[in-house]
């Protein structure tokens, strides 16, 4: 992985002023009348791979949300660093470095992969509509800088031969890379990842867990996870979350999650026989 | 029953994405269909029910039949009417209208309102889930809740030939355990069931028979057994090393993949 | 004493004048309810909105000015119908061949649309319309076609209030249609109709025959064209009948549609009678000089935008389902 | 040689002479025919062409917008009429055809026709609406071209309006002082009057004349709706009935299209207003107004007073009669407005005929050639006009006027209209002096 | 290098607007056509260079001005308007009061075009920066309708507001294309009066076309940076997937309220030029039938693309002028005599009763008229575009490059 973006990583491992990177504190979240969260409390560390686990409709997309601010909590506080995302626009919470991917893959499916990632950048760049619709200086040399940026990431996640296509036309597989390399445009501090490798074939996810590894490792981004595949999540997590019906059940190291007996009951089931 | 061809499909008048795919259902078994992402599962799956011309493609070469009926050319409303059922990629849920009359949607060729009674408690016992939420409006439902729901609408139309692509997509752990039972439940009612799945795992545990669709082509058919028995069957969809143990994760970091499919 | 008395006239000449405008603003505010029916007909079923319904009415106008007083179809051999109800076969059947027509529209230009953009599909109904509407004055030609409506001049007077016979007629007529399509769309077909409309793959995935959805769509909505055309080519509104002005009427039944909520019947008739006691209100009391000419005209618009800030889908519309 | 133009011109204003004279002579001239034809004297720029024997006139007309169902009738009169000029020989062997397009009723579209036609053809046979036309009229003058405008508006006698363009018939503002007038005639008792019409110069014109004839005579206007109808909007229909019905005149000025006056008429008789005379503009009639099936056809028929500016249809006058002799022997329906095309197709043959004989038939020619006509007949069709001299004189005052005519509609005798009086003109229209438009068209 | 045109050496090179040969011959080509027009050099191109043709191409470089505004609404952000013509309208009357002369009795200010054609667009994208909070909070179709109901609105404020707009019907006169320093007498450049520049003779129409294409030009430029740069895959985002764009960043309300006042300075400037190169414009002219042809000119043209809302522009302009060349040609050859006219005569009757599906009278008798023929056709080719070429005339053009590019080996 090369320059730009393990800068980054270089600046952020300086000292910190915070606890937690990011702290959700008993969130309760409803809609009319169905309990989607209800009193959900965790924490994400710097550099951490944090998991969240569940059964269908526990609420854990409805968390990723929340910490977007795209659903507004009837209770609870949502801290990045110490101070309170509660309130903002989902906009702003991208801005202060809070990146993600989608379950049902969100990207903007008209627009090539270059500009998807471009767009990524948004945040991180300046422009504004005047100077850009002059194409002066300062705009022209931002556009050029990012592009070499996202040029990186496109480099990291192998998609170079589909640098140009619209997304909307790209297999299945490639848009959910092309959408986490959207989320890592953002620089972000934490990245939440929504199921990313659902649907997916054993190669694929051998890969994505591959990226997500190192996006852990070298660029020392913290990653949250929701994901159905158990395999991974074991194998990667460094702690779990499980939720069930809105609540947490359970919290710890894979281990001790994997074997108490009601996250068995509720989501694990007895163990696949593998024939 | 079902009896596919040496089919072939071509998208856009120039991408042969099916290159001579033959297959069959015979009555009353499940079959299971695997192949790697882009394989062309979903394009035989629409090739069957007849909805390749909205994604503009068409098939160009072989032969489809069910119940002994040439059904190539047919509109899909009546392939449906004949019995063939299907939940499709990506849940695919009506996401204005309520569960319930997604419910209603599905049983659309189902005349019979006391079978249509029945298939609904089917339903709701199958995915008490879904018993719950029966008024929510379905685009807000959970991923997972959808993904029953599609299940269930397929089953309003009491097929006789049911056909799931990718069923166990973002479902719970123990869900995909349900759904398994509740396929094999189904089979046992007498539905035969064509299950495309990338979960090899699932699917081969409950198959009478399976195959293997790579590039446009069926690279391996066989019963589980010996599908479970091949080499490169447990290196690529089950995550078997050749010692038999479960890979981790961790590993791929630094894991050398094989070249595949020497055949 | 007397002064209360005076009171008392004026309130009730009060009185008089706001029932007056009550009646007079259902009495249009049927017809808009009528196209607005319509338009709600198309978008549940295709998700399309129809910019040639104004072309449908002008064309449902003609039809039943053709067949009900040119060639008295098929009422001249009906003799032994009373006239009234000779002329109701007649209508019938034009509002039958307007159907067709709508069926016949929506084979040739609407089908090979299927699957494409929303707004590109609107923008053919714009072609659409342009070519209806233009071979359509060509038929009616340059004098208006009277209707031949039986109820003639005649008017209910009740002293407080007056109405014309067509418009009683008329108003009727909208309930039950109302009554009749609520009760299609709660049906199966009505069903497959709202499934289609989303998600036409996956509704003929369920075996919905997605083509009869929308030719049973397009008859129904050129049907409604068509009697609103009729009421609103009748006397009182446009004594005349039918010219080449008439097809501009739909634009007016737009705000209606939106307050009552796009994908909703009861919402399009709701819609439709607050539209016409808006105008009919607007009439009546905003005679300001201020106002200048033709303010009654915007005032559903006016309406329209006042709704929607409180509701952005209308009165009864269902939101956009916004989920990640 | 091209600058004869002036010379032949039998009368013609000192200024407007020397004017048309310096415009012939910076058009170059292309006769290159042989010097023994007779032809070889006569100059030519544009839209005459000598060796093909043909004169092209341009027709920019409304056959698409809001005044389509008119125009339509009346570009049929023109084509009517020129069709059996031309048989009969043409302009001394030319043969005239006519260059139409649909101005749809949008001014610029009416602007970018003008440029497409003004080289192709001699003059402007007919242009369709007031803004429209002042929309050329600055082209028409710089180009030295002729236009026939189809309106009536009565600003049109200004002569620094109207130096390239042949106005006629009766200003609307007249005919409603003619016409009101008149009314009066019929129901002396009457003090109050309703007033309503459509925007523009038509119904704007229209209710000026109205209010000026309603104080002149003493009349209370109980309701003013000028303005108010617009034939696209029910809502404007309603307010105008409503604002009539509700003031309870006696007498009744609409100025409008035939449909909406039916709408405006049906909804005042169902708001149970009745026994009032009413009449309006021309163009508000329509003879389906009492066709068989029109509800209103009786009592409008008692109610109404049809005012045109030509003799309708079953007039009897060698005008008329050859009107009806053209559309019947063409299989045409019969309508009144034919006359129309007739009349402007005649002011055109005649400015034709003119330019021929003072040997110029330029584009600037033929315009000299219709500002020098002294007296042009239309044998009964109209009364006879002048284009040249003062405003006030050349001014058309004379008004027909008519009565709705159920039997002759029903018994295909007449176009339902029975000439009662032809050639009036009311006092007030009398005695009006002119020093501007009754209503401004812009004074900016 | 030179073999492989679609090697880039740096991103600048890639991102750069003509980034390859190819596009820069023929831009230059093309501009020295446009720039050769007025004066009737290049055969077969010189009937461009009468009047009537140079106003057309005039008008389509207005259209294109205000094409790029509803391209970036409706075309990128995805929010569809019909209220395109609402906001042309009130940069004409921005226009009108700020530039029309003084002393008359309509409003009039007397300011030259350099304040009122920057105004018109100002006060335009004032306005739409206004009603977009009410335009914002709807979506989709209800969208089309609320900006539907400006336009109407509009026509009423406009037809009524007599002392702006002269009146309903009547209209008034707009200030020239003439550009004065402020408000002498003798404008420094009068666009609408033949004279010489540079030596050369121009006509007063050749000037004109010469000022709006360059206008034109300066307003592609600026929407094509627009387009390629932030802020335009800010609006595409939001048009793709409206939440998913928040989430990655972008401020969907104040984009959207930015696309609408974006759009709406472009309309304005548009309606101003309009109104004043056709000289005389009655309120009317403002309605929902312009607005429909900016919609029909995005999706003809192709949605989303520059070039789609030029070409787009060019056949909605040139389109009924060509389908009406095409009927009169019909009705010439069916009057005329021989084998065309037998066929020609099956289509059109040349009397009120002979059988045609077009009629040479002006609408009497059986068959459509000329005119009516002409709507039906330009109708048709819109719904034929549309069923034909979803991706509009730039989808043609595409297909017609990548023909080319392949060339010789098309297959
Ligand atoms: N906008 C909403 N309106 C109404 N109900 C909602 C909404 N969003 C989520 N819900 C409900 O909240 C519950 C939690 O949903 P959520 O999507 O968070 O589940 P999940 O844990 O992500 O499940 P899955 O694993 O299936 O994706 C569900 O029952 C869902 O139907
Ligand atoms: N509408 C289309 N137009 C062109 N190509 C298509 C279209 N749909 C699918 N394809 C191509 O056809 C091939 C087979 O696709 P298909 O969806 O059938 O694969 P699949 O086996 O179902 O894969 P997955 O596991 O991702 O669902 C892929 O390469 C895909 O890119
Ligand atoms: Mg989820
Ligand atoms: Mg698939």
């Amino acid at each position: 992985m090369s320059g730009k973006l393990l800068q980054r990583r270089a600046e952020r491992s300086g000292p910190k002023s915070y606890e937690h990177l990011l702290e959700v504190k008993d969130v309760h979240l409803a809609f009319k009348g169905v309990k989607a969260i209800a009193g959900v409390s965790f924490h994400v560390d710097d550099g951490e791979l944090f998991a969240i686990i569940g059964p269908n409709g526990a609420g854990k997309t409805s968390l990723f949300n929340v910490v977007n601010q795209v659903y507004e909590p009837q209770q609870g506080d949502v801290r990045w660093k110490g101070e309170s995302l509660m309130g903002l626009k989902p906009n702003q919470t991208a801005e202060r470095g809070i990146a993600r991917t989608f379950q049902n893959i969100a990207l903007f499916p008209h627009m090539t992969v270059i500009e998807n990632l471009l767009t990524g950048r948004h945040v991180r760049m300046r422009t504004s509509w005047l100077a850009g619709s002059v194409w002066l200086g300062k705009a022209k040399r931002e556009e050029i800088e990012n592009r070499e940026i996202v040029e990186d990431i496109i480099d990291f996640l192998e998609i170079e031969q589909w640098r140009k296509y619209p997304v909307g036309l790209l297999p299945y597989g490639i848009q959910k890379r092309v959408e986490l390399g959207r989320a890592l445009a953002m620089d972000p501090e934490l990245l939440m990842l929504d199921e990313p490798v659902a649907g997916m074939n054993l190669e694929e996810t051998e890969d994505m867990a591959r990226f997500i590894l190192d996006v852990q490792d070298e660029l020392g981004i913290a990653v949250l996870l929701v994901e159905h595949d158990m395999g991974l999540v074991m194998d990667i997590a460094d702690r779990i979350l499980v939720v069930d019906f809105g609540k947490p059940i359970a919290e710890g190291t894979p281990q001790s999650v994997q074997h108490n007996p009601n996250v068995v009951k509720a989501y694990l089931g007895e163990e696949v026989e593998t024939v | 029953m079902l009896a596919v061809e040496n089919l072939e499909v071509v998208y856009n008048d120039v991408v042969l994405v099916l290159r001579g795919v033959s297959l069959e259902v015979p009555d009353g078994k499940i079959v299971a269909l695997l192949g790697t992402d882009g394989a062309g599962k979903t394009t035989t799956l629409r090739a069957i029910t007849g909805l390749l011309d909205i994604h503009e493609g068409e098939v160009t070469k072989g032969e489809i039949s069910f119940d002994g009926a040439t059904i190539t050319e047919e509109d899909p409303s009546t392939r449906v009417r004949r019995g063939i059922s299907q939940v499709m990629e990506g849940r695919r849920v009506f996401v204005e209208m309520t569960v319930e009359e997604n419910l209603r949607a599905g049983a659309h060729t189902n005349r019979d309102g006391e079978r249509v009674k029945e298939a609904r408690e089917r339903v709701m016992t199958l995915f008490p889930r879904l018993a719950d939420r029966r008024q929510a409006t379905a685009g807000y439902l959970s991923g997972g809740e959808q993904q029953m729901l599609a299940i269930g609408r397929a089953l309003m139309q009491d097929p006789k030939l049911l056909i799931l692509d990718e069923p166990s997509l973002g479902l719970a752990p123990l869900l995909v355990q349900e759904v398994r039972d509740i396929i094999v439940e189904i089979n046992q009612q007498g539905t035969s069931v064509l299950l495309i799945e990338q979960n090899a795992k699932m699917a081969l545990s409950i198959a009478d028979y399976g195959y293997i669709m790579e590039t446009g082509k069926v690279v391996m058919d066989g019963d589980p057994a010996k599908l479970l028995k091949d080499e490169d069957v447990k290196e690529f969809y089950l995550g078997l090393h050749a010692t038999g143990e479960q890979k981790s994760f961790r590993d791929v970091k630094h894991y050398k993949r094989r070249k595949r499919w020497l055949s | 004493m007397t002064s209360g008395l005076v009171v008392l006239a004026q309130a009730t000449a009060d009185g008089n004048a706001f029932a007056q405008m009550i009646v007079d603003g259902i009495s249009f505010g049927a017809i808009y309810a009528l196209l607005a029916m319509g338009f709600v007909i198309i978008f549940k079923s295709t998700s399309v909105i129809n910019f040639a319904h104004g072309a449908l009415t002008g064309l449902g106008a003609f039809l039943i000015a053709a067949f009900a007083t040119v060639l008295d179809f098929p009422g001249r051999y009906l003799t032994f119908l009373p006239e009234w109800a000779q002329w109701t076969v007649n209508v019938l059947t034009a509002l039958v061949a307007a159907a067709l027509f709508g069926i016949l529209l929506e084979r040739v230009f609407l089908r090979p649309m299927v699957g494409e953009a929303l707004f590109a599909v609107a923008i053919v109904t714009l072609g659409v319309d342009i070519v209806v509407r233009t071979i359509t004055n060509d038929w009616i030609g340059t004098q208006p076609r009277p209707l031949g409506a039986p109820w003639g001049l005649a008017v209910v007077d009740l002293g407080w209030v007056r109405i014309a016979w067509s418009e009683v007629i008329q108003i009727l007529v909208t309930i039950i249609l109302l009554g009749a399509i609520a009760f299609f769309l709660r049906s199966r077909t009505g069903v497959a109709m709202r499934a289609t409309a989303f998600d036409q793959e996956t509704a003929r995935a369920q075996g919905v025959n997605v083509g009869r959805i929308f030719s049973v769509a397009w008859a129904i909505a050129a049907f409604l064209a068509g009697v609103a055309g009729l009421f609103y080519s009748i006397f009182p509104r446009r004594a005349t009948g039918v010219d080449q002005a008439t097809a501009f009427i739909a634009f007016r039944a737009f705000p209606a549609v939106i307050i009552g909520g796009l994908d909703s019947i009861p919402g399009a008739v709701v819609g439709g009678f607050a539209v016409g006691i808006a105008e009919s209100a607007a009439n009546t009391y905003l005679t300001f000089d201020f106002l200048g000419n033709g303010f009654p005209g915007i005032v559903g618009y006016l309406l329209m935008m006042v709704v929607l800030l409180i509701r952005p889908y209308g009165l009864l519309g269902t939101p956009e389902i916004r989920r990640v | 040689g091209g600058g004869e133009g002036g010379d032949t011109t039998t009368t013609a204003a000192a200024e407007e002479e020397a004017t048309t004279t310096a415009a012939a002579e910076e058009e170059p001239t292309t006769t290159a025919a042989a010097e023994e034809e007779p032809a070889a004297e006569i100059a030519t720029d544009v839209g005459v062409d000598l060796e093909a024997g043909t004169i092209t006139i341009g027709l920019l007309s409304d056959l698409s917008g809001p005044f389509s169902p008119l125009v339509q009738v009346i570009n049929t009169g023109h084509d009517l009429y020129w069709a059996s000029v031309n048989e009969a020989g043409g302009i001394n062997g030319l043969n005239v055809q006519l260059e139409v397009r649909d101005t749809g009723y949008v001014v610029d579209t009416h602007v970018q026709l003008y440029e497409e036609l003004k080289s192709q053809v001699v003059a402007f046979g007919h242009s369709t609406g007031s803004p429209h036309t002042v929309a050329i009229n600055s082209s028409l003058q710089a180009d030295g071209i002729l236009a026939i405008p189809l309106t009536w508006y009565s600003g049109w006698s200004d002569p620094a309006i109207n130096a390239n363009l042949v106005p006629h018939g009766v200003p609307y503002c007249i005919e409603a002082m003619n016409m009101i007038e008149y009314l009066t005639t019929q129901a002396p008792d009457a003090t109050t009057i309703a007033i309503a019409s459509s925007p523009g110069d038509y119904g704007q014109d229209s209710n000026a004349g109205a209010v000026l004839v309603a104080e002149a005579l003493g009349l209370e206007v109980v309701y003013d709706g000028t303005g108010t109808i617009v034939a696209t909007d029910p809502a404007t229909l309603a307010e105008a009935a409503n604002g009539i019905a509700g003031s309870g005149a006696e007498l009744v000025w609409v100025t409008t299209d035939p449909t909406s006056f039916g709408g405006v008429y049906g909804q005042a008789l169902a708001a149970g207003f009745s026994g009032a005379l009413w009449s309006g503009a021309g163009p508000s009639w329509n003879p389906a107004l009492i066709g068989p099936d029109s509800p209103i056809a009786e009592p409008l028929a008692n109610d109404f007073y049809i005012s045109q500016y030509y003799a309708p249809w079953a007039a009897d006058s060698p005008g008329n009669q050859m009107v009806r002799d053209l559309v019947e022997a063409a299989g045409a329906p019969p309508l009144d407005y034919y006359a129309e095309g007739v009349i402007e197709a005649k002011i055109m043959h005649e400015a034709l005929l003119a330019a021929y004989e003072a040997g110029d038939m330029t584009q600037a020619g033929v315009l000299a050639a219709a500002k020098s006509l002294e007296s042009v007949t239309f044998d009964g069709l109209a009364p006879d006009e002048t284009y040249v001299g003062e405003a006030n004189d050349r001014l058309q005052r004379l008004q027909f006027i008519s009565r709705p005519d159920l039997e002759g509609l029903a018994g295909g005798t007449s176009t339902g209209a029975t000439l009662i009086e032809s050639d009036y003109t009311s006092p007030t229209a009398e005695a009006y002096q002119f020093d501007a438009a009754c209503f401004a068209l812009e004074a900016g | 290098m030179r073999g492989r045109p679609l090697l880039y050496t740096s991103y600048q090179a890639d991102q750069a607007l003509l980034n390859t040969t190819t596009k820069k011959v023929m831009l230059g080509l093309l501009l020295l056509v446009v720039a050769t027009i007025p004066f009737q050099v290049i055969p077969g191109l010189d009937f461009l260079g009468s009047d009537d043709w140079l106003r057309l191409l005039s008008t389509t470089a207005i259209f294109v001005v205000g094409a790029l505004g509803l391209n970036l609404l409706t075309g990128l952000a995805g929010q569809v308007s019909l209220g395109h013509a609402f906001f042309m309208g009130v940069g004409a009357y921005t226009a009108v009061w700020l530039g029309g002369p003084e002393d008359a009795p309509l409003l009039g200010l007397g300011l030259p075009i350099w304040i009122w054609l920057p105004a018109a667009g100002i006060v335009a994208a004032l306005i739409g920066v206004a009603v977009g909070p009410t335009a914002v909070r709807v979506r989709g179709l209800y969208l089309a309708i609320v900006t539907l109901g400006l336009v109407f609105i509009g026509d009423y404020v406009f037809r009524n507001w007599d002392s702006l707009s002269g009146g309903a019907q009547v209209g008034r006169d707009f200030p020239p294309l003439q550009f004065r320093l402020w408000k002498e007498e003798e404008p420094l450049i009068d666009f609408t009066t033949p004279g010489t520049w540079f030596g050369v003779e121009v006509s007063g129409l050749a000037k004109s076309f010469f000022l709006l294409v360059t206008i034109a030009v300066v307003f592609t430029l600026l929407a094509k940076n627009l387009q390629r740069t932030r802020v335009g895959r800010a609006f595409m985002s939001i048009r793709d997937r409206d939440i998913a764009a928040e989430i990655m960043g972008v401020d969907e309300f104040g984009y959207k309220l930015l696309a609408f006042g974006i759009s709406s300075f472009f309309a304005g400037i548009s309606g101003a030029l309009l109104a004043s190169f056709v000289v005389r414009v009655i309120p009317e002219r403002w309605d929902l039938f312009l607005s429909v042809q900016f919609i029909a000119i995005i999706l003809i043209g192709g949605a989303g693309t520059v070039t789609g809302a030029i070409l787009g522009s060019a056949f909605v302009v040139l389109l009924p002028r060509l389908v009406g060349d095409f009927t009169q040609w019909l009705q010439s050859v069916a009057l005329g005599e021989g084998f065309g006219s037998a066929i020609a005569n099956v289509f059109v009757a040349t009397t009120p009763n002979d059988f045609g599906l077009v009629n040479t009278f002006a609408g009497i008798g059986p068959g459509l008229s000329v005119a009516q023929l002409n709507l039906v056709i330009y109708g048709l080719l819109i719904i034929g575009f549309l069923i034909f070429e979803p991706l509009g005339l730039y989808g043609i053009w595409l297909r017609i490059r990548n023909y080319w590019k392949g060339w010789p080996f098309t297959y």
